[in-house]
């Protein structure tokens, strides 16, 4: 699966096993990037998130 | 004033924290009693097919997943059974207590962590649709307005997002953010152990007294639910709490041994 | 002042209902929701292998048996997940709802009924266990206080008895109880019919207005918890409640349409 | 099986099928009363109860 870096637009090739809401980072421009959806295959940068939990 | 936690774990007393609480009276100042809810709905989710799933974070940071039906479930359990049975106990000694949640009256201003990251099978993942938060802060004008009547207010770990979600969250951090909220001189956090524990589960290691600018090399002793203990401690002593105790909520008069030392006292 | 009551069935609109009450606004004056949960507790207690068990009384009078078992499961669905989404649902559109239940504060004082008489198989028998009361007076101190405070409160149909035991108590009967002692100028009943039909389940047959002194001919067309409905309403009205509506829960603006008629009005 | 009405202490004979806590009446006195156990069978006035419940 072929997808497109939302950062630098690098095709990234996607392992078959790769699951929807995945964090992949571009091999390219190193971004962190959220697997948006497989159908077709989707990246968006994976938004910043604390640390710090709930219960 | 004095805020006490208490965990729903198996073992811990109700009965005998509601007695001393009758026994202690209303001369001994205003109470407010947090509780958890977290064993009720690990119970009820198992039983009703819908067991509790915990995450972890990228850097190792467990917590419940609360779906939308999980924080139903907390509902049930935490914002319910738990929360009416401790109001039941507390009016049959003569108690007048009220019970509410942090969502009523907005008491809990919370965060909702809608998004996490989480690790899974090796791999990190973006987790939507999670409701729990953290405490922002603490509209404490409710809970003034009870006890200023004669009541103490019994509350669950439930949270109102700035949009009106509910939200689950920490009963002890919820329990160290009113105590800091409403000046309190102790805030104290019951569980089935003695205190925090040099050697877990060695009940002989307890450590009895942590001064209060040196809580940080302490962490170190706790684990899992005793470390969110002690990060709620530091928490509500940098806010002005007079102190912080770690009792044991499984013996009887246990807020009475508390409050004369017993445990973990931090301050 | 406006007592509102609605049910917990299938096919009431609870969003409606809250965009409603948001929409009127505060500027339409002081409001106490009350709600059932007997649905949703048969419901869970069917999921949890403890399902309702409901008793005739030698007269012919059905009700639910509530043993210990089934009134923590009350307790987790009326107390709980009913009550917290309701508040969810108000805080969610602007408005600071408290979520209590009349066990808080001893809201509700009921009488136990611990032993009853039912029959079963032809046999009459005594049954105890009963967890089940009826309301004895309002304690409205702690509705006042939330009212004036500008909190819309948010009842669940559990009482105290004299003991400080929880109790189950019917939610028609407890909005009566609490509109009659809050001097209410209206106590809305909604449910999931248009009002009291002449000939159910024909909604045309809709009985549009009953004088206050003429309830008792009345109460023949009123099959099962109508019938709770309507002597709920003759109890208000002999107590001083302005008039009684009862109201279709289904449809939009709700509360709106039956003060302006829609239903059965009955004073 | 026999027990005594505990009003006019009559023998009343109990049929086998008989529940505990079901409702009898004296066929001598014609107190209402309760059965209050079957080992061995003790019978009890009938406590009175009001019609009206709840929920």
């Amino acid at each position: 699966m072929i997808a497109t870096c939302p950062e630098c637009a690098a095709e990234i090739s996607l392992p078959a096993d790769t699951l929807e809401s995945e964090i992949i980072s571009c091999p390219e421009c190193g971004a962190e990037l959220e697997v948006i959806s497989l159908t077709p295959p989707t990246l968006a940068l994976a938004p910043e998130v604390e640390e710090d939990w709930g219960e | 004033m004095l805020v006490i936690k208490v965990g729903g774990s198996a073992g811990n007393n109700y009965d005998a924290l509601c007695d001393d609480l009758a026994a202690r009276g209303s001369a001994a100042g205003p109470v407010v009693l947090v509780h958890g809810g977290s064993d009720e709905t690990n119970k009820l989710g198992e039983a009703l097919g819908h067991p509790p799933r915990f995450v972890t974070s990228p850097s190792g940071y467990t917590s419940r997943y609360t779906d939308r039906r999980t924080l139903e479930l907390f509902m049930m359990a935490a914002g319910g059974v738990v929360n009416k049975s401790l109001v039941e106990r507390l009016q049959a000694r003569g108690i007048n207590a009220v019970g509410v949640s942090g969502l009523d009256g907005r008491i809990l201003a919370g965060k909702r962590k809608a998004t996490i990251r989480i690790v899974e099978d090796g791999r990190q993942k973006m987790l939507r649709d999670d409701w729990t938060g953290t405490i922002e802060h603490v509209n404490s004008g409710l809970l003034r307005t009870l006890l200023d009547a004669g009541y103490l207010p019994v509350v669950a770990p439930l949270a109102c997002s700035e949009r009106g979600e509910a939200l689950n969250v920490d009963g002890d951090r919820a329990a160290a953010a009113i105590a800091a909220a409403l000046g309190a001189d102790t805030l104290l956090l019951l569980s089935n152990v003695p205190g925090l524990l040099r050697a877990f589960p060695d009940e002989s290691s307890l450590i009895t007294r942590i001064p209060r600018n040196d809580v940080e090399s302490y962490l170190s002793f706790a684990e899992g639910r005793m470390k969110k203990k002690v990060l709620g401690a530091q928490e509500a002593l940098a806010q002005g709490v007079g102190q912080v105790v770690l009792g044991d909520a499984r013996v009887a008069e246990c807020v009475t041994r508390a409050l004369a030392g017993h445990g973990t006292v931090i301050g």
